[in-house]
């Protein structure tokens, strides 16, 4: 796809106020996720902050397959909401996470986040709205995020990549071995 | 559809994120945001993707080698949260300050006497016993 | 038009086979284990032997009332069923019974998508016993969640084997792709998604987070009613769910005889036999120890996992 | 061995002694005694020696020049006449009676080694002065018998009272020398050398062209050092040294220096009659001023002291009609006779215990237990209140004499009026000096009373020391006022010896002020008799003198509520005085004039001037080193440990990055 194509693309797409059923869905499920996301970080109680978090990542999943990224969503669902939050509640639970509201979830810096997160997404929002306002995704043709494409594109152009990752994956494993050893000494086996 | 509506939402996620980050107290929270933020990345790199319909796929590629790394973060992570929740019975973020400069004269020393003890000390055995409690 | 009420007719099925095979794997349990104690089982319920014992029991579960413990965080309490039991159902749609379509939706990452969603369901075990406010049910989700992380792996190995073997990741793709002597080739493989698949069920032996002379009944403990039967409608969909997935994988769907007319016959039959023999474990061996279990995941699935992939590799590129 | 080397060795050797006393004062503690008597002892010696060979032989001067200085050259220069060689010999007798006093009286002290050593260099410093013909050499000697009166003065440094009076005493004399030393310079500058003779030839000559600015800051010198009203209050305090320093001090060295000093320069004083009135008003002022203050105080020493001070003024009224034979006439008889006095007062406070008078004439039978003191210090004090025949009379009346001359117009230079000042003051210092003189021994040795406390039989050496004092006190002046003259170089004729008229006046004002001094005291004898003021005995028996000294002296005040006097209404001297008294026994105040004009300015400066460097050079300062201090806690102060401000400040960064690169754009 030359850049040519994407602009002849980009010059005559539909207006905002005739948005498809895809956008329609992704405007509402985006506002799903933000939602969740937005309790997840404001929630005073840590366990539901987790849950919020599910329900955020599986609404990213469900953009990716509006996106078409199809293996994408799936592995979205899978490692995310499969796994990162097993191990994210999990170790809420290990640290004592207490049923009701904890009033400390915010530290003092709040009103400075508030500051800080509320300038970054409009400047953020402005460029993205400034620089993307005209151009248009073209949803129909190949699917883009089918397994077999991605998996072709994986392993026939990143595969250096792929493998260097392993790498890092085993070393990720070896280290949070190492660090949930228990150090003092091997007499307490277990 | 349009890409600035993938765009935009990812520009809010990410903001969402960074206020977590920047607020959370709970170090596994903090962990939350940072996936928020994550996400949010991977959400701009699919559209993108999507969008320039790149016959590497780079954008699925490395949404997918972001997704491995947060995984691998994420075990690691957790396990310095629990390795400093048993240590100190807290997994605050903003009581682990034992890199600050401390307060007073002994500051104005060279070396850093400080650094190495735990600042809120009678806390210390409190958090061992719970780490035990949760061994 | 045609198109929508073809989806619709699907989910319909998808639906009734998810209220009925459950049911029906669950009074298999109950008959199969009476008889392999020496005793009868339900007699009664219905007249013959017994047959609407569970839907008694159904009944009698929704009768009961639904107690919220006091101190339990109320709305993840009452969500937490669902979420155990909902992922089920939607593997189900994905699921392929029989040739030419025969399916609830058929997906181009099949796999993929029926190993997600399952590891969803785990979610419900952990927010049940986080917020039941109960130790018992604490630690009961905490070995859920232990236990999940471990079998995950060696599931997902074994399951990717069988792709890297059909060369596709979509479930009726695989089916189509298999040959008789796939079965041998991927035996270990078979064997270890198995294993691993009952220990995501927590059926037994591998049912530590649940084990009722420790921790009373685990997450569920403080589960009462139409809740608690949730849960074990889980439980069985679980079942019905890794039986038809091993058979799917591993066991040639519907291959066999006539494949082309009574393909989905021989689905069931397969299922069917796979569930007799998780009943049968539950019956014949002994709870596993919490550090058993792990090491059983980590230090013998896992390995053979990566070795039927070896394997799998080693042999595909060989036949190509 | 030549004269000048003879000369050369009487201050050489109390300094060498001094040298070697102060050296092996720890090392070799039986070597101190003899260190300290001997060579002073022997320069006592020398200097008769010099004295006999220079006899009234025309001027000794030898010269050498060690080094050639830019302007003004300095000489080492020995100038040896009839004065220098006079003075020479009482300051080595005087030293030597000191040494040998001092052997008893500071028998025990444990500071006796440095004592001893700074007595050595006092005396050799004042040898030095006497001896020398160059102003810069002599000035030498004036800076070191200041150092040393310093020390000496503040022997007992563990009572406040003498820490106080050393610093006093230094200071004062200073603020005196500064001045002096201008005008040495002035001096110097003007006649092109400092040698003494030059300088009398230019004087001479009338090459000095301000001979009154030069006189009268010399005079500044000469006040601070001979106790010459204004600056004369260091000298009463100054009786917080030991007693043979008091002596040293007063008969012989640092309060004769000045008036030899003048002797010396008169000719450049004459040149100049305005400086001539000041030193006439001064001596009078000084004269009848100290004599009022001796009549009240109450310490012994302090009427001494009082005494001292009217006696130099005595000598700096001579000076101011320009007679210096009559002056130097003075200042040796007052050596002998002061000296005297003091030794014996240091004898009668340790047989009494107290230096106090109001307690000694509470006390009975001090006379007949210490009848050396008694003897001696009855024919001093008749010296002093100028009773014919003794040495007093005939040298006060070369003063009375020289003022009359002065005041009938006949002396060359000498205004009249300023012989009328001073023979007047004189004359009423006369009356006034009788009545003291009298009042001390009365209430001194004639007290009624309980028996005095044992203390002991007084050292021979001290007695002796009396006894060998009394005779030029009782036979100087009579016996050498013809011989005089001739060594004083001036013509035969012009003699020294008493005339009538002056000896009559003299004689008799003394006589009436012993009479009333007596009538007084008999007058008061029976409101001392009603008034016990009991008698504070320092120390028991066989103290060692000094002690007992010190310890009168700082248990003074806080007994009778005052340094100088005390609350006795059978004090003669108060029925003298009348309302005078309770001024006149504080010197008339003229300390606290003084706290208020010079102490308290100076320390409000000193105030400003800590104001200045605390709060003002500080703050540069404090600011210098605070600002990086401030900035460094701010910065510290974002070391907070708190990752998460670090990544909000990080992030706000990169958003107004991210803006600025947006807007730029």
């Amino acid at each position: 796809m030359n850049p040519g194509t994407v602009l002849a693309a980009a010059a005559h797409h539909p207006g905002f106020l005739s948005p498809t059923g895809v956008e329609i869905t992704f405007v509402l499920v985006g506002l799903a996720t933000l939602g969740a996301a937005l309790l997840t970080v404001t929630t005073k109680q840590l366990v539901h902050a987790a849950l919020w978090l599910v329900v955020a990542l599986g609404g990213l999943a469900v953009e990716y397959l509006l996106l078409t990224a199809e293996f994408i969503a799936w592995v979205q669902v899978l490692i995310y909401v499969g796994s990162v939050v097993v191990l994210l509640l999990f170790g809420l639970m290990l640290t004592k996470a207490p049923i009701g509201r904890s009033p400390d979830a915010d530290s003092g810096n709040r009103w400075v986040a508030v500051g800080v997160a509320g300038a970054a997404a409009v400047t953020l929002v402005w460029v993205v709205v400034d620089a993307f306002r005209s151009t248009w995704i073209n949803l129909h043709g190949a699917v883009q995020g089918t397994s077999h494409a991605t998996g072709t594109s994986l392993f026939r152009h990143w595969v250096l990549p792929f493998e260097a990752l392993s790498v890092l994956l085993l070393a990720a494993l070896v280290g949070a071995i190492v660090l949930s050893r228990r150090t003092d000494g091997g007499k307490e086996t277990e | 559809m349009h890409l600035a509506y993938p765009a935009v939402l990812a520009a809010l996620l990410f903001c969402v994120g960074v206020y977590g980050v920047l607020a959370r107290r709970n170090a596994i929270l903090v962990l939350m945001s940072v996936e928020l933020m994550l996400n949010a990345v991977n959400l701009n790199l699919v559209a993108f993707d999507v969008w320039l319909r790149d016959t590497l796929h780079a954008g699925q590629a490395l949404t997918l080698f972001t997704i491995t790394i947060a995984a691998a973060e994420i075990g690691l992570g957790l396990a310095i949260v629990l390795l400093v929740y048993r240590n100190r019975g807290s997994s605050d973020i903003d009581r682990l300050t034992a890199l600050a400069d401390p307060a007073g004269p002994r500051g104005d020393g060279t070396g850093r006497p400080g650094a190495g003890e735990d600042p809120d000390g009678p806390g210390t055995t409190a958090g061992d016993e719970k780490a035990e409690a949760t061994a | 038009m045609n198109d929508t009420l073809d989806v619709v007719l699907r989910l319909i099925a998808v639906l009734v086979v998810f209220l009925v095979l459950p049911l029906v794997v669950g009074q298999t349990e109950h008959k199969v284990m009476a008889h392999m104690q020496g005793r009868l089982g339900p007699m009664y319920a219905g007249g013959f032997h017994g047959w609407a014992q569970l839907v008694a029991d159904g009944v009698k579960f929704a009768q009961k009332e639904d107690v919220v413990p006091a101190d339990a965080d109320r709305r993840v309490f009452q969500l937490a069923p669902a979420v155990a039991l909902l992922p089920y159902l939607l593997v189900l749609i994905a699921i392929p019974v029989g040739p030419h379509g025969f399916v609830g939706q058929a997906l181009d990452a099949g796999l993929f998508f029926v190993l997600a969603v399952m590891g969803v369901g785990v979610l419900g075990s952990l927010m049940a016993g986080w917020a039941s406010a109960n130790k018992f049910s604490l630690l009961g989700a905490l070995r859920t969640a232990a236990q999940l992380m471990a079998y995950e792996l060696p599931m997902l190995l074994a399951a990717a084997s069988v792709a890297m073997a059909a060369g596709t990741l979509s479930l009726p793709g695989i089916v189509e792709s298999y040959h008789w002597w796939w079965t041998l080739w991927q035996l270990v493989g078979g064997l270890v998604f198995f294993c691993a698949g009952l220990a995501e069920l927590q059926r037994p032996p591998f049912d530590m987070p649940v084990a009722d002379s420790e921790i009373i009944f685990g997450a569920y403990t403080e589960y009462t009613g139409l809740r608690f039967a949730l849960f074990l409608l889980a439980e069985y969909a679980g079942i019905v769910v890794l039986c038809g997935l091993t058979t799917v994988l591993f066991l040639g769907g519907w291959h066999g005889p006539w494949a082309g007319s009574v393909g989905w016959l021989w689905t069931l039959l397969k299922t069917a036999v796979l569930a007799f023999v998780v009943i049968w474990l539950r019956v014949s061996y002994p709870r596993l120890r919490e550090d058993q279990l792990q090491k059983l995941a980590w230090t013998v699935l896992i390995p053979l996992s990566l070795a039927q992939i070896a394997l799998t590799g080693v042999v595909k590129v060989v036949i190509s | 061995m030549t004269l000048t080397a003879l000369a050369a060795l009487v201050p050489l050797l109390p300094f060498l002694g001094a040298a070697a006393g102060l050296l092996l004062g720890r090392s070799a503690p039986g070597f101190v005694r003899p260190l300290a008597v001997l060579p002073t002892a022997a320069s006592f010696v020398l200097a008769a020696v010099v004295a006999a060979r220079q006899g009234t032989g025309a001027p000794t001067d030898a010269a050498h020049r060690l080094a050639t200085t830019g302007s003004v050259p300095v000489d080492l220069a020995l100038h040896l006449d009839g004065f220098s060689v006079l003075i020479a010999v009482l300051v080595g007798l005087v030293a030597t009676c000191v040494q040998v006093y001092s052997l008893a009286y500071l028998r025990d002290d444990p500071r006796y080694p440095s004592y001893a050593g700074l007595v050595s260099l006092f005396t050799a410093a004042m040898l030095l002065v006497v001896y020398t013909g160059d102003l810069m050499v002599l000035l030498v000697g004036w800076e070191v018998m200041g150092i040393c009166s310093y020390f000496l003065v503040g022997h007992y440094w563990e009572t406040e009272t003498a820490r106080a009076a050393s610093i006093k005493a230094f200071l004062v004399t200073k603020l005196g020398d500064v001045p002096f030393l201008i005008g040495v310079f002035a001096l110097g500058a003007d006649a092109g050398t400092f040698r003494i003779n030059g300088i009398l030839a230019a004087a001479a000559d009338g090459r000095l062209h301000h001979p009154t600015v030069v006189a009268l800051l010399l005079l500044a010198g000469v006040a601070g050092k001979s106790a010459q009203f204004p600056l004369h209050t260091w000298l009463p305090d100054a009786m917080a040294g030991p007693t043979p320093v008091s002596a040293l001090i007063h008969a012989a060295t640092m309060v004769a220096a000045g008036i030899y000093l003048v002797a010396r320069l008169l000719p450049v004083f004459t040149a100049s009659a305005a400086a001539l009135a000041v030193l006439a008003a001064m001596a009078a002022v000084t004269m009848i001023g100290s004599g009022l203050a001796a009549l009240a105080q109450d310490d012994i020493k302090r009427v001494l002291a009082y005494s001292t001070i009217g006696q130099l003024g005595y000598m700096a009224g001579a000076l101011a009609v320009g007679d210096r034979r009559a002056a130097v006439f003075h200042l040796l008889s007052h050596g002998a006779f002061k000296a005297l006095l003091f030794l014996g007062a240091g004898v009668v406070i340790h047989a009494a215990g107290t230096n106090s008078l109001t307690a000694m004439s509470r006390m009975g039978g001090l006379g007949r237990r210490i009848p050396d003191a008694l003897w001696t210090m009855g024919l001093s004090l008749a010296s002093l209140a100028a009773l014919p025949p003794l040495s007093g009379f005939f040298s006060k009346e070369s003063v009375l004499r020289a003022a009359e001359h002065a005041s009938a117009g006949d002396t060359a230079h000498v205004p009249s009026a300023v012989g009328w000042t001073v023979l007047v003051a004189a004359l009423v210092t006369a009356v006034l000096t009788g009545a003291y003189a009298t009042r001390l021994f009365l209430l001194a040795f004639r007290g009624s009373g309980p028996e005095v406390p044992d203390h002991g039989r007084q050292p021979l050496a001290m007695t002796t020391v009396l006894w060998v004092l009394a005779l030029p006190t009782v036979a100087f002046g009579g016996l050498t006022y013809r011989e005089l003259p001739h060594w004083f170089g001036g013509p035969s004729g012009d003699g020294l010896g008493p005339v009538l008229t002056t000896s009559v006046l003299g004689t008799g004002l003394a006589a009436v002020g012993v009479l009333v001094a007596y009538a007084a005291w008999q007058g008061t004898a029976a409101i001392r008799g009603a008034n016990p003021i009991g008698a504070v005995v320092a120390e028991p028996a066989d103290a060692e003198p000094a002690l007992v000294e010190a310890e009168a002296i700082d248990t003074h005040a806080e007994v009778y509520g005052d340094v100088a006097s005390a609350e006795d209404l059978g004090d003669p001297g108060r029925l003298l005085l009348g309302p005078l008294h309770r001024s006149a026994a504080h010197g008339f105040h003229l300390d606290a004039v003084y706290g208020v004009l010079f102490v308290r300015p100076v320390l409000a400066a000193a105030s400003l001037v800590r104001f200045l460097d605390r709060d003002v050079v500080e703050t540069y300062v404090k600011g210098a080193g605070g600002t990086p201090k401030l900035l460094g806690a701010a910065v510290r102060k974002a070391q907070t440990g708190n990752v998460q401000t670090y990544l909000g400040a990080l992030l706000a960064g990169a958003v107004v990055l991210a803006v600025i690169v947006a807007v730029g754009a």
